[in-house]
């Protein structure tokens, strides 16, 4: 119990400032920069005080309204729920100054309309990972999901289509998660993840349980889109509207992701996963090898860059859903460190490639010839946040590999071993391609001692779009040395009791 | 930016003098009703969302028994728009002022502070002035979602 | 040994580093961005010589920079064994930075800027390499060695550097991610660390086929050493500019995966374990089969920097082949043939260069009485190819001595033929390039065609790699020193 | 055969909300049109919605709306009320179903704009084209 306010300013600073922003944005769009920055940079450091408090004095749990749980609404600000909101919030952040600038131009007139959906999404992954009640994280789930849909609506083209499959496939998941609360609810009568754990302690094992937690399971799959779940994810991530998606892609999977932690872990217990099912832990496992070979292998025949992107992505959450599947503490803090590394470099192609798009006006792959000559520091970040996906050292990305390798190895799962290390290939022929196309002009024609490549204008894109980037890509190398201390400081203590 | 009413079409389904006249007669007492709900929502059955809905389905009839045109003439888009994020602003706020005022969100005894009352008198206004804010709210998300639909989404606003 | 805690090997890592700064900086003035990188080149150097000393007197340096993972931090340190490879690494580079200007502008190649930056970070990887005090920091500068150089093999942008680019990084990248990484992790767990100890890390920890399995995943997997089946990459990354072949393939990255496989033999594996495993024997097999075939299809290359490449793939394993007798002689002759080796090829490869830019002449075939014109070329090409084959009085002739003294004692005697076969071969793919420079006679028509020595740029650094590749016949004692406190402090 | 039925009489209404369920998901699955699809995912939640409900039922509950001042006094017996949990549950779900149906009408608007028509079929021969 504590009477400090602050992490609930977290989540409250966006919710009132989608509001704000609707409010003021319509008296004069030149509201909408100064709030939206300032209730996103206000957030960003007040998550970095939480997540310092509660490393220093351990979980705290917060009660809406002073009502006691399990009556009342519980936040649960554990470390890894710290965390959270210090990447949600952080990422959110990075990412609002290219979509500023990036939307000024898309919606031209809306921007005040987009902002507060923008926000109140932020305010709902908060939500999220601050939220201690099972019924409470499906509301905000929904409200994550429905402010994405309007977001990626709001793109050209094919976007509504692609948003309305969104719809369905979302709305499933969600009422899939409905459905097993509800068991759960049938059967311990609470709904406060801590209370639920406690009675399903001293609870014999039914096919009741174990159904609910195919639901939830299930309902969470489709949500973070693991193979073979994920049809939604290409079509709606790679024609959001480009400020959407450099948020939407590092957040949405990965928050996810995390609920599927907190699920397994808060309200079930790693014993009941992965000693009386240990079956089934090795049988997903093996899916999620699947599903990073498979995105991967498609993830090759794309011929757009954000498309590409986005199977990476789905090929990503596979890798984090066999890290926590591995049952083991390598695992896990492979998965969890990857949750923070795969925000920061999706974070960092998608607002490379907004950034391109803003320039060329298209991301094919034949637009983007001569790129490294055109934009540089673009190009130049771009880099690194590929490096860090195929997983270079000392880029973030190879340390969560190594992680991952690691608890693989460990459980004996050489399946799953083998698939990351078949991903990482894949990922180094995807980027090494783009490189390739962007560092050679023409291509066909040997032009060895042409002297005309001067003549290409740097155009580099605009300083709001190029900061965040050049950020994104030094924050992937600084959390690459930092790894060590980031793991030993913050994500031993996150991992769940149990291993 | 043109201003919506300019654009909707007149419509004249069911344009009757009997449904408008009583419409016209109904549409105020529909709207106390709401208020009513709103204001003992929170002691007895009803509440903010169910006397929006109330308040927001008066608009909703009004332009079902005139036009799109007559409703928006009443009740602008931008009201409405201001009234809805009013709403939850004030609701957010209530809360949000709890927690300033050093207690716990939506811990309403922490209003004391304002005006010295007895806390669980607080506690009652509290969520008095919560459920008016969800009230305002939905009224306008529900008027709003008719005009979209409605309008074929030729409002301004929407996605 | 006692290691001192000391800024010098990070120095020697970030100087070369920070100097693309200004090189990218001062791309429109080429004199000043040359002058940074001859700067850089002989600051390293003089970094790389002041840290000599300690090192011969049986010190050396350490430097944690991060500790990434537990138990293995992202280190420094500065022991006998990578002193030897920085001292050649950074001695060499002096030469080839020199070169490449001479060579570059002789040419008048496109996006200089670019190249000297690559350069530039390429040698601070090869220095990172050497100074690795564990597996994990090898791997990190390995692996940006292979990114750093794409830019230079690739350099010329046309469609034979693009599919040249991508069959190197297939290779090379392909088999770091694909088998080191998975060694290295497999290492890391059996043992919770992956530090460089004198007498391996191994011993004890794991089933036999396990050991053999890793060595074959290490010995494959850093395929910059050029083992067949993967040394394809070698041959055709020749694509580049000749300083990039002479110094890169010549020398830095080869070295580097021969280092590497080096590194892990003798001190993750340590040759205790290697002996009593038998695995030793089988690695100087597996690699005599690789030094016999490279040595043939030289023979069939008309391609001067092809015959070279071929020539190369054939000598690394000659390192393999020392360490894997695990006997005192053969692996002194392995060590020392890295430094041998790379003084005669870089000799070599800097004449190749500095034929085609005063010829244009890429072909065997096409340089009869070339020897006549160019004669200071032609003499350290011999002087090169005398070391490489291993007579006296070049330094070449003391590693293959050493080694095979090694194969004798070992009693291997098919070793012995291996590398008495293999120098016969090797004499017969260099000499006839001289036989012809000197005494075939010109074609007709192009003998008055004014073909003069290469620009002074390029005469001078060849000059000296040849006159030391002589030199270190008669004062060899620095790197036997070296070798010998690496091998048995 | 006998205890399957018995097994269905005596939870019937689990079992409606199950073919509800199906016939939804069929309808979200199976249905060409867009709009039918929605109308899918409506059924599907109300039939969630509706298990809820269930599950706080009594026999011999009457509604959760008891006197202020009775329940201070005498407090309340449970037996004679339903559990108004869910319903209050289900209140927030509704609305969350609301709002993903308004959301999804606006999106079909913006697909009919865009293509004319709703069904997937034609559309998909519009983007192919």
């Amino acid at each position: 119990m504590t009477t400090s306010n602050l992490h609930l300013y977290i989540l409250a600073a966006p919710l009132l400032g989608a509001f704000a922003v609707n409010l003021l944005g319509r008296l004069s769009r030149r509201w909408v920069a100064p709030l939206t920055l300032g209730v996103l940079g206000y957030a960003t450091i007040a998550a970095l005080v939480v997540l310092a408090r509660v490393l220093r004095d351990g979980t705290i749990s917060y009660t809406i309204g002073n009502w006691r749980p399990p009556f009342g609404i519980e936040l649960v600000i554990d470390p890894l729920g710290a965390l959270m909101l210090l990447l949600i919030s952080a990422v959110a952040l990075t990412a609002t100054f290219s979509s500023l600038t990036s939307i000024e131009r898309e919606l031209p007139g809306r921007e005040h309309l987009f902002f507060t959906m923008y926000l109140l999404l932020i305010a709902g992954l908060t939500g999220l990972a601050l939220t201690g009640d099972a019924f409470n994280l499906y509301v905000l789930l929904e409200i994550t999901s429905i402010t994405t849909y309007g977001l990626i609506a709001m793109g050209r083209g094919r976007a509504p289509l692609a948003s309305f499959n969104y719809i369905i496939m979302g709305s499933i998941g969600a009422c899939f998660y409905l459905l097993g609360v509800g068991y759960l609810y049938l059967l311990t009568g609470s709904l406060n993840m801590a209370d639920i754990a406690n009675i399903l302690h001293g609870l014999q094992e039914t096919a009741a349980l174990a159904t609910a937690f195919a639901f939830i399971m299930v309902g969470l799959w489709v949500k973070m889109a693991f193979f073979p779940l994920h049809s939604w994810l290409p079509n709606a991530y790679s024609l959001a509207p480009s400020g959407a998606s450099v948020m939407i892609a590092p957040l949405m999977t990965k928050v996810t992701v995390f609920l599927m932690i907190r699920v397994m872990f808060s309200i079930f217990s790693p014993e009941y996963e992965f000693i009386q099912h240990a079956g089934v832990q090795s049988l997903i496992v093996w899916v999620a090898a699947l599903a990073i070979v498979c995105a991967s292998a498609l993830a090759l025949a794309q011929r757009d860059l954000k498309r590409m992107l986005t199977y990476i992505i789905v090929a990503e959450v596979g890798y984090m859903v066999g890290g926590v599947w591995l049952a083991n503490s390598q695992g896990m803090t492979g998965a969890i460190l990857h949750i923070v590394n795969d925000a920061l470099m999706t974070l960092c192609l998608f607002l490379a490639a907004a950034a391109i798009a803003y320039r060329t006006g298209s991301l094919g792959f034949d637009s983007l010839q001569g790129l490294y000559r055109r934009m540089p520091i673009t190009m130049a970040a771009f880099t690194i946040g590929a490096f860090s996906m195929i997983g270079v050292p000392p880029t973030a990305g190879f340390f969560s590999k190594w992680y991952l390798i690691l608890g693989g190895i460990e459980a004996n799962q050489w399946g799953y071993v083998a698939a990351l290390l078949f991903s990482s290939l894949v990922n180094a022929v995807l980027f090494f391609r783009i490189i390739e196309i962007a560092y050679f002009r023409t291509g066909e024609v040997g032009h060895g001692h042409d002297h005309g490549h001067a003549a290409v204008r740097v155009e580099e894109a605009p300083l709001m779009m190029l900061a965040p980037l050049v950020l994104a890509a030094l924050a992937l190398i600084a959390v690459g040395f930092g790894s060590g201390p980031l793991v030993s400081g913050v994500i031993r203590l996150a991992v769940p009791g149990g291993f | 930016m043109k201003q919506v009413q300019d654009r909707a079409q007149t419509r004249a389904v069911g344009e009757s003098l009997i449904i408008q006249t009583a419409v016209r007669l109904m549409v105020p007492f529909i709207q106390l009703f709401g208020l009513y709900v709103i204001v003992h929502g929170h002691y007895s059955p009803g509440g903010g969302f169910q006397g929006g809905v109330i308040l927001g389905a008066s608009f909703i009839l009004t332009a079902v028994a005139f036009d799109l045109q007559t409703s928006l003439k009443r009740f602008t888009e931008r009201t409405n728009a201001i009234m809805g994020n009013a709403g939850v602003l004030l609701y957010t706020g209530v809360g949000m002022l709890c927690a300033l005022l050093g207690g716990l969100f939506l811990d309403y005894s922490a209003l004391v502070r304002i005006i010295p009352m007895d806390p669980v008198e607080w506690r009652s206004l509290g969520i008095f002035l919560v459920e008016v804010g969800v009230g305002l709210a939905v009224m306008s998300i529900m008027a709003s979602l008719y005009w979209d639909l409605s309008s074929r989404g030729e409002l301004d606003e929407g996605l | 040994m006692v290691y001192a805690h000391s800024f010098w090997p990070l120095a020697a890592v970030m100087l070369p580093l920070l100097a693309t700064v200004p090189i990218m900086l001062s791309g429109r003035s080429p004199n000043l961005r040359e002058s940074w990188t001859l700067l850089a080149g002989g600051g390293m150097f003089a970094i790389v010589a002041s840290m000599l000393p300690a090192v011969l007197a049986g010190g050396g340096f350490v430097l944690t920079l991060a500790e990434v993972v537990p138990g293995v931090p992202i280190q420094l340190r500065v022991d006998a064994l990578g002193m030897f490879f920085a001292l050649v690494a950074s001695f060499l580079w002096i030469f080839t930075s020199v070169y490449s200007i001479g060579y570059m502008r002789a040419l008048e190649e496109h996006d200089q800027t670019r190249y000297f930056a690559s350069f530039a970070v390429a040698i601070a990887a090869t220095i990172g390499v050497a100074f690795s005090a564990n597996l994990l920091t090898l791997y990190l500068f390995y692996e940006i060695l292979s990114l750093s150089t794409y830019p230079l093999v690739t350099h010329e942008q046309n469609a034979e550097a693009r599919a040249s680019g991508r069959k190197y990084l297939t290779y090379i990248l392909g088999t770091s991610i694909g088998l080191v990484l998975p060694a290295m992790l497999i290492v890391y767990h059996l043992t919770g660390t992956l530090d460089f100890t004198h007498g391996g890390i191994l011993a004890g920890k794991a089933s036999p086929g396990t050991l053999s399995l890793l060595l074959l995943l290490f010995v494959l997997g850093f395929a910059k050493a050029g083992v067949m089946p993967f040394h394809g990459w070698l041959p055709a990354a020749m694509v580049a500019p000749t300083p990039v072949s002479s110094f890169l393939h010549g020398v830095a990255v080869v070295k580097v995966g021969v280092f590497s496989i080096l590194r892990v033999v003798f001190d993750i594996f340590g040759p205790d374990l290697l002996r009593s495993l038998d695995l030793g024997v089988a690695l100087t097999y597996f690699v005599s089969i690789t030094i016999l075939f490279a040595s043939l299809v030289a023979l069939t290359q008309d391609n001067l920097k092809r015959r070279l490449a071929y020539s190369t793939i054939g000598q690394l394993s000659y390192m393999i082949l020392g360490a894997g007798m695990v006997s005192a002689a053969g692996m002194t002759g392995g060590v020392l043939h890295i430094a041998m080796h790379a003084f005669g090829k870089i000799t070599l490869f800097f004449c190749a260069g500095a034929i085609y830019v005063a010829s244009h002449k890429k072909y065997i075939s096409e340089m009869d009485g070339l020897g006549r014109q160019m004669p200071i070329t032609y003499v350290a090409f011999f002087l090169g190819s005398l070391s490489i084959i291993g007579m006296p009085p070049l330094g070449g002739f003391l590693s293959k001595w050493n080694l095979l003294v090694g194969a004798v004692q070992s009693q291997q005697m098919v070793l012995v033929a291996v590398l008495l076969g293999s120098s016969l071969l090797n004499a017969a793919y260099f000499f006839p390039i001289v036989y012809r420079g000197f005494f075939a006679p010109a074609p007709a028509g192009g003998a008055a065609s004014g073909i003069r020595e290469a620009p002074l740029f390029c005469l001078l650094p060849l000059s000296v790699t040849a006159l030391c590749s002589l030199l270190l016949f008669f004062y060899p004692s620095v790197f036997l020193q070296l070798v010998q406190r690496a091998l048995f402090p | 055969m006998q205890g399957i039925i018995a097994e269905i009489v005596a939870k019937y209404n689990y079992w409606i909300y199950v073919v509800l369920m199906m016939i939804g998901f069929y309808a979200m699955i199976g249905k060409r049109n867009l709009v039918k699809k929605l109308i899918g995912l409506n059924i599907f939640q109300t039939a969630i919605i509706l298990f809820y409900v269930s599950t706080g039922v009594k026999r011999g509950g009457g509604i959760p709306i008891v006197d202020k001042h009775a329940a201070l006094t005498h407090g309340i017996d449970p037996a004679t009320v339903v559990n108004p949990l869910p319903h209050v549950l289900m209140l927030t779900a509704i609305v969350v179903g609301v709002s993903v149906t308004g959301v999804a009408l606006a999106v079909l608007l913006r697909v009919y704009r865009e293509y004319g028509t709703l069904e997937e079929d034609e559309i998909l021969e519009k983007i192919g084209k």
